[in-house]
C-alpha cells in the first residue's frame, strides 16, 4: 500500500505540513521529535494515537526527503527501519512461534515515549515561564561582604608529646652504627700477640693472664679481650701449637705450649 | 538599656532580636544562607529556624520576601515588581531548546544518567549542552548509578532552585500529575529488540527513583 | 503641572504599593538611589519621597535600615549587628615538631629556662615557638630562677593539662618508663650544681618527679 504511496493522495493540509517538515528538517531534534510533530496532524490525545498511521507518515517523510536528495542523519534512517518493522508487525497476523514482543507492545512503547517527550516539553515550558532570578525577582544589589575570620587552632596529642620527648632524650644514644674499635680486641690482634708470647710459655697458664695490658679493668674491654684471646687460643690449638684444658665448668681455662709445637 | 540587660541575663538573645539578626544576615548577602550557617553565625542558643519563620511572616506582602531555596534561605524582591528593575536585569544567554529540555529532564527525572536523557529525548545529548548547564550551576553530578559501567548521574542544584524560585525539586510545576500519569517512570522497549548492547543502559533506569 | 496633578489623582498606585516599590528598588539596586531616580523608575504620579519616609519608619529598629548615603538612599544592615557579618572558620593544624619538643621539655622539666630547653634539645629555641605555646596558653612564665641573670622559667598551664587530659604534670604517661630507661637523668648544667643548693625553685623541680 504505502510502497506506491503517492503524496498527491494526501489531504492538502497534510501535504503542506509534510513539505514544511522537509524544509525544516534541520530544525528537528532527532526522529522522536519529528514523530511527535507528525503526530500533531492526527489531532488526538497522544494516548489514542494511531502508531500505524504515524509510522506511515514518518516513512513517507523519509521517502520525500530521499526524493529531494536531502541528506538524513543516520538515526532518522534507523528509526525508519524500525518503524517499517513495527508496521509489518502491526499488519501481519502474529506468528505464534515468535517469542518477541507483539506489534501492539512495541506500538504502546513508542506511544509512551512520545507522550513522555511531550510531557517533558511542556514541563520545560512551564519551568521557563516561572519567575526567574535576574528577570522577575532580584537579589541584593549591594551585598555586604562577610569577612571570613580564619582561626587556626593547633593540636597535639599526648603521644606526639611523648614521642617528641623520647626523640630528644634518646638522640645521643642513636648514633649511626659503626664498630667501636677502641674497645674491641680483634682475634687477629690477639693471635699476633699469642704467637709472640707462646715461645716464652712454660707450664699451664691461665688464659686470663694473656690479656693485653689495660684490657682487664673496663668490663667491656675485658669481655672483648677475653673472647678474642680465647678464639686465638682455639686457632693455635687447631694448628697444633698449644694445648687447652679446663678443670670443670666455669673454672679457669689454661693453656700451654705443645711440646713438639 | 533594658533589652541589653535581658540579653545578658539569658543565654540566647530574645526572639525579636534573633529575628533582627536573621534579617540582617539574609539582607547582607546575595547567596542563600542555610539554617546551619545562620545558627553558626548567631549567638549561642539562638534558634534561626524559628526566627526565620517569624521573619518570613513579617515580610509577607512586602516589596522583598524571604524565600526558601532548598535547605537555605534568601531575600528576593517580589516577582510582581520585576518591571521596576529593568536596569538591573542581567541579560542571560539564551538557552538552546536542547539545553532547556535537558534541564527539565534532569529536574523531573533526577538522578538521571546521560543515557536516560538521550532515551527520553530520542537524540544524543551534546557535551556542550551538559557543559552549559553545569557552567550555569543549574545541574551537577550526582552519585554514580550502581549498575554496570557505574554511569554518573545528574541532579539539579540549589542555584537552579534559586533561579526558578523553587523551594525544592518537589515543587516543580506539574510534578505530581506527571508522576500520576506514569510519565516519570522508566519503561524499557519490550524485548529490547536487536539492540542487546543497549540493554545494560536500559537496565540502568530501573533505579531511577531510588532516592525518592 | 496640571497634567501631573491629574496623573497623580488617577494613576498613582496606593501608598502601600509605592512603599513596596521603593523597598524592592533599594534592595536590588547595586548603588544608592536618589529620590529623583526612584521617581523616574516608579509609575507616573508616585511620590518616592513620601514612600521612602514611610519605609524608613517601617525599618526603624529592624535588622536592616534605610540609610542616607550622600543625597541617595540605600539599605544597610543595622550597625549593632555588624558582628554577624563575620564568618569564622576554624582550621586545625598539627603543632610543629619544634613546638612539640619544646612543650614536652617544659612539661617534663618544669620549671625550665630557655637555656635549659636549648641544652636538652641540643638546638636553639626560636622566639616564635615559645610565643606560640604561650599564645595557645599551654605554657606560661614561672618564677625567675635565682641564678645569675635571673632567667625566667616556663611551666605548663591548667589549659595544657585540660587539653591533654591530665590531672597534673605528674600524670604524663611514660614518665616512669622514661625514667627507668635512664632518659630523664639530669645532666648537670655548667654551674647549676653549685647554684641549686640555695634555691627553692630547684627543689620544686626535683620534688615534681621524685616523690612518686
Amino acid at each position: 500500500m504505502s510502497d506506491d504511496f503517492d503524496s498527491y493522495d494526501m489531504p492538502v493540509e497534510e501535504r503542506l505540513a509534510a513539505e514544511a517538515l522537509i524544509v525544516d528538517v534541520d530544525g528537528y531534534e532527532g526522529p522522536l521529535d519529528l514523530l511527535l510533530t507528525l503526530s500533531r496532524t492526527q489531532k488526538v490525545d497522544l494516548r489514542k494515537i494511531s502508531v500505524l498511521q504515524l509510522a506511515e507518515q514518518y516513512l513517507r517523510f523519509v521517502e520525500e526527503a530521499r526524493k529531494l536528495r536531502i541528506e538524513l542523519a543516520a538515526d532518522y534512517l534507523v528509526m525508519a527501519a524500525w518503524l517499517a518493522f513495527l508496521k509489518s508487525r502491526l499488519l501481519l497476523p502474529p506468528d505464534p512461534t515468535d517469542a518477541g514482543p507483539s506489534g501492539e507492545e512495541l506500538a504502546a512503547h513508542l506511544a509512551f515515549q512520545l507522550e513522555r517527550l511531550q510531557a517533558m516539553r511542556e514541563a520545560a515550558a512551564q519551568l521557563m515561564a516561572r519567575d526567574q532570578k535576574g528577570r522577575d525577582f532580584f537579589v541584593r544589589g549591594i551585598p555586604e561582604d562577610v569577612t571570613r575570620v580564619r582561626r587556626v587552632t593547633y593540636t597535639a596529642t599526648l603521644l606526639d608529646l611523648m614521642q617528641g620527648y623520647a626523640r630528644i632524650r634518646t638522640k645521643d644514644d642513636f648514633r649511626p652504627y659503626s664498630m667501636d674499635r677502641e674497645h674491641v680486641l680483634t682475634m687477629e690482634q690477639a693471635l699476633d700477640r699469642m704467637r709472640g708470647l707462646i715461645g716464652y710459655m712454660g707450664d699451664w697458664a691461665d688464659l686470663s693472664s694473656f690479656l693485653p695490658e689495660g684490657w682487664d679493668a673496663d668490663p667491656a674491654r675485658r669481655r672483648s679481650a677475653t673472647a678474642a684471646t680465647f678464639a686465638a687460643s682455639l686457632e693455635l690449638a687447631k694448628a697444633g701449637k698449644i694445648e687447652i684444658r679446663q678443670g670443670e665448668t666455669f673454672s679457669p681455662i689454661e693453656i700451654r705450649k705443645k711440646a713438639d709445637g | 538599656m533594658a533589652e541589653d540587660k535581658e540579653a545578658s541575663l539569658f543565654q540566647a538573645p530574645p526572639e525579636a532580636e534573633q529575628e533582627r539578626m536573621v534579617e540582617a544576615i539574609l539582607f547582607a548577602t546575595a547567596e542563600p544562607v542555610t539554617v546551619a550557617e545562620l545558627n553558626a553565625r548567631m549567638p549561642h542558643g539562638a534558634d534561626a529556624a524559628q526566627a526565620l519563620a517569624a521573619l518570613r511572616k513579617r515580610y509577607d506582602g512586602r516589596g522583598v520576601r524571604v524565600a526558601k531555596v532548598g535547605d537555605a534561605w534568601a531575600m528576593r524582591t517580589a516577582p510582581d515588581l520585576g518591571f521596576l528593575m529593568q536596569k538591573e536585569t542581567v541579560e542571560t544567554r539564551k538557552l538552546s531548546r536542547a539545553a532547556i529540555e535537558t534541564l527539565a529532564i534532569v529536574a523531573y527525572h533526577q538522578p538521571v544518567t546521560r543515557a536516560e536523557i538521550e532515551e527520553i529525548r530520542g537524540v544524543g545529548v551534546s557535551r556542550g549542552t551538559v557543559d552549559q548547564l553545569i557552567e550555569l550551576e543549574w545541574i551537577r553530578f550526582g552519585r554514580r548509578r550502581m549498575t554496570p559501567g557505574r554511569p554518573v548521574t545528574y541532579v539539579v542544584t540549589q542555584n537552579f532552585l534559586d533561579h526558578f524560585g523553587l523551594e525544592s525539586a518537589r515543587d516543580l510545576p506539574g510534578l505530581k500529575e506527571l508522576r500520576a500519569a506514569g510519565l516519570l517512570e522508566n519503561r524499557t522497549l519490550p524485548g529490547a529488540a536487536a539492540d542487546s548492547e543497549d540493554e545494560e543502559d536500559e537496565l540502568d533506569q530501573t533505579d531511577m527513583f531510588e532516592d525518592e
